[in-house]
């Protein structure tokens, strides 16, 4: 026996596998970032002042990775489209931009952590700091885990498009369900870090 | 748009959906710019995380709706995340009762 | 019913102890018929209905909904516990502390591995700590002599005087990990969590002394057992509470300014 | 999986395996993608960590017993940074204690109860060829493994292993040695385990079940996984999180849980300050309530099993059972904070959470007496999985009725963090989940070897564990009613107040020694049993569930010969007018 639904969908769920499974995948991101937010809050509450997040961080550069990464987003659900349309050049395209954005987006943190560094600004130097970094690193590392994904889809893992197109198409768009999540999340953490 | 159409058909309305995703784009730019801009008019606390937080959700919902197709999902996957808001509700509620006084520490 | 001496547990010396004892006596006595009851009904269907004595099986089993109205049962009586019982006298215990004009009030600081008590003095001021003055030997609080609220502090180590059938607050702090202020025949336990300073009250009714000649042990005393894991140390943190007639505590309190008052305390 | 190879646990491959065909065997038994493979390289490793972290148990029981006594040989053996001249150090107490707890909770119970008993048994009885994501699943148990192997090291590290509790409250956790670190880089592996594990149960469970298996015709062990894998996968990311957290505090320097001006032993700590111990405990209790049901719904699943398999009847009241369940799984993550207690609640949130408690106690109530009923007009066998079953119920009794009193606070505050604690939840985990899980591999055996265990061993097992276990933790009751405090290096031997109870820790001491023997025989059949055990048919009990029912034992790669359908409940045993007393739920 082969094990079933990898690429139709189960009648009575009216879902594939993977389908289930990056959405349950998911779930657990939630409570991961919910927990983290709830820490931010219960420390900020819980402090007798709190830094506005522009006093210290760099809202520009933010603002930019914001656009950045909602960029990517488009161009990942762009991606996957194109596979609906049949287009793998296209797909390759969009994909390609898509990796490019995140890489994008690493460089600016890059410079913003450096620079937060050079001005002897550590995680340990205060609490806001601490969470600015937690925060954002964890952050990172799902934009890096989503760019390791897109960039096998776009490299070795499109070959599964000869020989099994519909469930490449799936693979793909669940990949884009998670890099669109990353993009969620970054979404909540702008305002909360750099704007309040 | 999930994932049962063949890659083949339906071009008319993933067409449909490629406008719709152009559309959502715009917004976001728009709603990110608009938080920027709040953000410097200085308003009290917790106006302004108010404002921020619900500019940040309608945002936040656009990308879940549109890029992810939680508009068009199927009940199930609409069940867990129903569970895991739950919990998730319980996970936010905590530190709040816990800091303000005479709840926690007595 | 005396349902301390039945629990084995500790002798009682704090007024609200009774309360708690009998509520941790009557919670048991409802397990136990519970237990007993389950229990014999467990073991009656094993015997009777074992393979060489019911070979054949019955599809439908236990046909009445009795269980229902014993699942009933258990609620309502957990209701009862907690909302008769439990809820009010942790109300008692943490909403309705005594006025300080009416009470002793002492400060109790953890540390690894002993506890600091610190007494305001007749002023009722505690004097200004700061930890730059801390010195493990001599000032392990970090008391400021040269404040006046200070003069007429007194503070020991791991040596809690109280007087007897006084509403005592005692005010719970940390200096490093979190310990658990516990004094079992008070019935009272209660985190000393770092940055927070926690209250709690009671009132000891029975004097060391007294204690002594009703448990026929010469050498009774009070202790604080630290119940939470602490470190290393957590097994031999360990404090006494020496509990007298309001006199003798007047006396020893002098005693003590008398010999801390000065400049240089603990000599 | 009659192979030794299979049932052999990972590590000790290679050596007498040798002679197997080269390129296959490592696929097949060792990075096999197969659920059952998986299932039992998981039973395997959690049952060697539970034998591990009882071993440490035994240990920290000598110096419970014998405060101070020198160890005879072994204390030499374990050298004078932990046991000089044989006599026990305090901090090496403190990371066996340590140790023992996490081992037990996430190394030994969890993946035998979902990683072993799960993989193995709920595909084949639902009729799925497999897990949704084979692949996954590899690397979960990998994860684990890694996890395990990670806890393992902590203990070589300066400073020896974690020593602030399984708990590791902050800031003792925070500023212990190394070994914490390592702990929770240790916790982060087998979190991230059985998060993908969890993900995989739940997609298999909703998407591969065979045709006509409808929700309620599970059988309760299936619900009883379900429930767990949402448990794991909703209530670990939190703790996750909070081990990054600690991680920081620890290497980054921040001040998560770390409020200002902390004075450690007359030095003043330099970090900013402005943290919060409590949060550690509500992000770790948060995931840690949640665990404990993880560690008995498992249990609880084998045991209806069991039960209705024996009684030749079927459950009584399946179907409150499995809504219990469902609010069960649900209640528990609202109820985490009657372990703290005593860390300064106010009424209202007391109110709050000593309510939830007793609100949760009430679906446990209905499952028990459900499962009790269950007996009644039965036609009982008494097999060694059934024994072990029968001795969880009442076992599982005493544990959970000791729980009021803990959950009512005003009761909490003599009874927190003393013996009685660790009595309560002993009895839950120890004669109650443990003696499940002994009923599991007894029950599921023939399915995985084609053979099954000797009975008269078997029987010894049960009832010598039986005793040992009540004398182990029956004393502990009465410890703690005395006011005896948890994680004593000494027992309690320093306080006078505990003077009269402490002969007490001697039989406990024993009687955990005696346990200890009385698993010989255990160990011995079951490695015995896989070439002598007796010879046992494709459905070895007479059972309605499909993976007695329609797999052979042991089931080949892809579990059935054609796909299983479910045309019925799943224990439909003693059907008036039937042929036999059982009617498989696969047969149309
Ligand atoms: C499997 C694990 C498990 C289970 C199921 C439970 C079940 C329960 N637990 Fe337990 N608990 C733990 C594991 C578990 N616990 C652990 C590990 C700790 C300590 C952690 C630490 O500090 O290290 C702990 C600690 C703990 C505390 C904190 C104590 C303290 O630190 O001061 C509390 C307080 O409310 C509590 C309450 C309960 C309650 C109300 C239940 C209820 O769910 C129980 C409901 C069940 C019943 C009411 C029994 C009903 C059955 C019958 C009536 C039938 C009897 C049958 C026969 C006679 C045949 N538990
Ligand atoms: C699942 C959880 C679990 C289990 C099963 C156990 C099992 C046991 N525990 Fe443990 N215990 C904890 C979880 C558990 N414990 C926790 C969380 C703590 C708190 C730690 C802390 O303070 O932070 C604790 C603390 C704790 C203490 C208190 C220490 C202290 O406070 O200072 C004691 C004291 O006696 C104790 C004893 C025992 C004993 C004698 C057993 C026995 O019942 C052991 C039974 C084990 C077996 C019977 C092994 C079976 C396996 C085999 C036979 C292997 C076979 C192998 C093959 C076939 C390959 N435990
Ligand atoms: Cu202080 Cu234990
Ligand atoms: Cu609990």
């Amino acid at each position: 026996m082969e094990i079933p639904y990898t690429v139709e969908i189960r009648r009575d769920t009216g879902l594939t596998n993977g389908k289930i499974g990056i959405w349950l995948f998911l779930a657990s991101e939630v409570m991961l970032f919910g927990a983290l937010f709830a820490s931010y809050i219960l420390i900020r509450t819980g402090a007798p002042v709190w830094p506005r997040g522009d006093t210290i961080l760099n809202v520009p550069l933010a603002t930019f990775n914001t656009i950045v990464l909602i960029s990517s987003s488009v161009t990942m659900v762009m991606a996957w489209a194109s596979l609906k349309r049949n287009r793998f050049g296209t797909f390759r395209m969009y994909m390609g931009a898509t990796i490019l954005l995140g890489a994008t987006f690493l460089v600016v943190k890059y410079f913003e952590y450096s620079h937060k560094f050079e001005l002897g600004l550590f995680p340990s130097t205060s609490n806001f700091l601490a969470l600015y970094f937690t925060l954002t690193g964890l952050h990172m590392l799902h934009v890096i885990g989503g760019m390791a994904v897109n960039a096998y889809f776009w490299g070795p893992g499109a070959k599964l498009w000869k020989t099994n197109p519909e469930w490449f198409t799936n693979r793909v768009e669940h990949s884009g369900l998670f890099w669109h999540f990353v993009d969620l999340v970054w979404i909540f953490l702008f305002p909360t870090l750099y704007l309040l | 748009m999930t994932s049962e159409h063949a890659v083949d058909h339906h071009d008319v309305d993933i067409d449909k959906h490629v406008r719709i995703y152009v559309t959502v784009f715009v917004a976001l730019m728009a709603l990110t710019i608009i938080t920027v801009a709040i953000s410097r008019l200085h308003l009290p606390v917790h106006i302004a995380v108010s404002i921020a937080l619900l500019v940040a959700l309608i945002k936040g919902s656009l990308v879940a709706c549109y890029f992810m197709h939680l508009i068009s999902e199927k009940k199930l996957i609409y069940a867990v995340l129903g569970l895991t808001a739950a919990f998730f509700a319980a996970l936010l509620a905590l530190p709040a009762l816990t800091t303000s006084n005479g709840f926690w520490i007595h | 019913m005396n349902w301390t001496h039945l629990l084995g547990m500790q002798p009682l010396g704090a007024a609200h102890g009774a309360q708690i004892d009998g509520l941790i006596g009557w919670t048991h006595v409802f397990m136990l018929i519970l237990f007993v009851g389950w229990g014999g009904f467990f073991l009656y269907a094993l015997m009777r209905f074992r393979r060489s004595r019911h070979p054949v099986a019955d599809y439908t089993g236990v046909k009445s909904h009795a269980s229902n109205y014993s699942e009933i049962a258990v609620a309502v009586v957990e209701a009862i516990l907690l909302f008769a019982f439990s809820i009010p006298i942790w109300a008692a215990r943490v909403d309705h502390i005594p006025p300080e004009n009416e009470a002793l009030l002492v400060q109790v600081t953890g540390e690894q591995f002993a506890w600091n008590i610190h007494y305001a003095g007749p002023d009722g001021k505690f004097g200004r700590t700061d930890i730059k003055l801390i010195d493990l030997q001599s000032n392990p609080l970090g008391l400021d002599r040269s404040d006046p609220a200070a003069k007429d502090d007194v503070t020991t180590v791991n040596q809690l005087y109280l007087p007897v059938n006084k509403p005592i607050i005692v005010r719970l702090r940390s200096k490093d990990v979190i310990h658990s202020f516990g004094v079992p025949e008070f019935r009272v336990k209660q985190d000393a969590v770092p940055g927070f300073t926690i209250p709690i009250w009671f009132i000891p009714n029975v004097t060391t002394a007294e204690m002594r000649t009703r448990t026929g042990n010469p050498e009774f005393q009070y202790e604080i057992a630290c119940a939470q894991l602490c470190g290393l140390g957590h097994a031999k943190m360990r404090g006494f509470v020496t509990v007298q007639t309001a006199e003798e505590f007047q006396k020893w309190l002098e005693d003590k300014i008398k010999e801390q008052g000065s400049p240089d305390p603990f000599r | 999986m009659s192979d030794p190879a299979a049932v052999a646990p990972p590590k000790t491959h290679g050596a007498h395996e040798a002679h197997h065909e080269e390129l296959g065997f490592w696929r097949k038994y060792v990075f096999s993608t197969d659920h059952k493979v998986i299932g039992i390289q998981y039973a395997v490793t959690g049952l060697l960590f539970l034998l591990f972290g009882f071993s440490l148990m035994m240990l920290m029981r000598w110096n419970l017993a014998y405060p101070g006594a020198a160890l005879p040989l072994l204390g030499k053996i374990l050298g004078d940074s932990r046991m000089p001249g044989g006599t026990m150090l305090p901090e090496f107490y403190n990371e066996l204690g340590a140790m023992h707890g996490t081992i037990m909770v996430f190394m030994g119970v969890v993946p035998l109860a979902v990683g072993g008993f799960g993989n193995f048994v709920l595909p084949l009885q639902i009729g799925a060829p497999d897990m949704a994501f084979p692949r996954l699943n590899m690397l979960s148990y990998w994860s684990f493994f890694l996890g395990g192997v990670t806890m393992l090291v902590s203990f070589f590290v300066p400073g020896g292993s974690a020593q602030s509790g399984w708990t590791s409250y902050a800031p003792l956790a925070v500023i212990a040695s190394t070994g914490q670190t390592v702990w929770l880089f240790g916790m982060v592996f087998l979190i991230t385990s059985s998060l993908l594990g969890a993900i995989n149960f739940i997609a298999t469970t909703i998407q591969l079940r065979a045709k006509g298996l409808t929700f309620m015709r599970f059988p309760f062990f299936v619900w009883a996984q379900f429930v767990t894998a949402f448990l794991l996968l909703l209530a670990f990311p939190p703790l996750e999180a909070a081990a990054f957290m600690q991680l920081m505090d620890r290497l980054a320097g921040t001040s998560f849980f770390l409020p200002s001006g902390l004075v450690v032993s007359g030095q003043v700590l330099t970090n900013a300050g402005g943290g919060n111990p409590l949060l550690w405990q509500h992000l770790f209790w948060f995931l840690a309530h949640p665990e404990v049901y993880v560690l008995i719904l498992p249990a609880m699943g084998i045991v209806a099993e069991i039960i209705a398999n024996n009684t030749r009847k079927p459950l009584w009241g399946y179907r409150s059972m499995v809504y219990s369940l469902i609010f069960l799984g649900f209640m528990s993550f609202i109820v985490w904070a009657h372990h703290m207690f005593m860390t300064g609640m106010g009424t209202a949130m007391a109110a709050f959470f000593q309510t939830t408690t007793m609100i949760i106690s009430i679906p446990s109530v209905v499952i028990l007496t459900a499962l009790i009923i269950s007996l009644w007009g039965g036609s009982i066998r008494f097999n060694t999985p059934m024994l072990f079953a029968c001795g969880f119920l009442p076992m599982f009794g005493i544990g959970g009725l000791t729980g009021l009193p803990l959950g009512l606070n005003v009761t909490d505050i003599p009874l927190h963090d003393t013996y009685y604690v660790i009595a309560h939840f002993h009895y839950v985990v120890a004669p109650g989940t443990i003696f499940a899980l002994f009923a599991g591999i007894y029950y599921w055996y023939p399915k995985a070897t084609g053979r099954k265990m000797s009975e008269t061993l078997g029987k010894i097992h049960f009832a010598g564990s039986f005793v040992c276990m009540n004398v182990v933790f029956m004393p502990m009751f009465i410890m703690g009613l005395a006011g005896v405090s948890r994680r004593l290096y000494d027992g309690g031997a320093g306080y006078a107040f505990a003077q009269p109870v402490l002969h007490w820790n001697i039989v406990s001491s024993w009687g955990a020694w005696a346990l200890g023997l009385f698993q010989l025989p255990f160990i011995f059949n079951f490695f015995w049993s896989i070439w002598k055990g007796e010879k046992a048919e494709d459905n070895a009990w007479q059972a309605t569930t499909i993976e007695w029912a329609a797999a052979p034992s042991p089931p080949p790669h892809g579990n059935f010969h054609v796909a299983p359908e479910a045309y019925r409940g799943p224990y439909e045993y003693s059907v008036p007018g039937a042929a036999r007393d059982f009617v498989p739920q696969c047969e149309a």
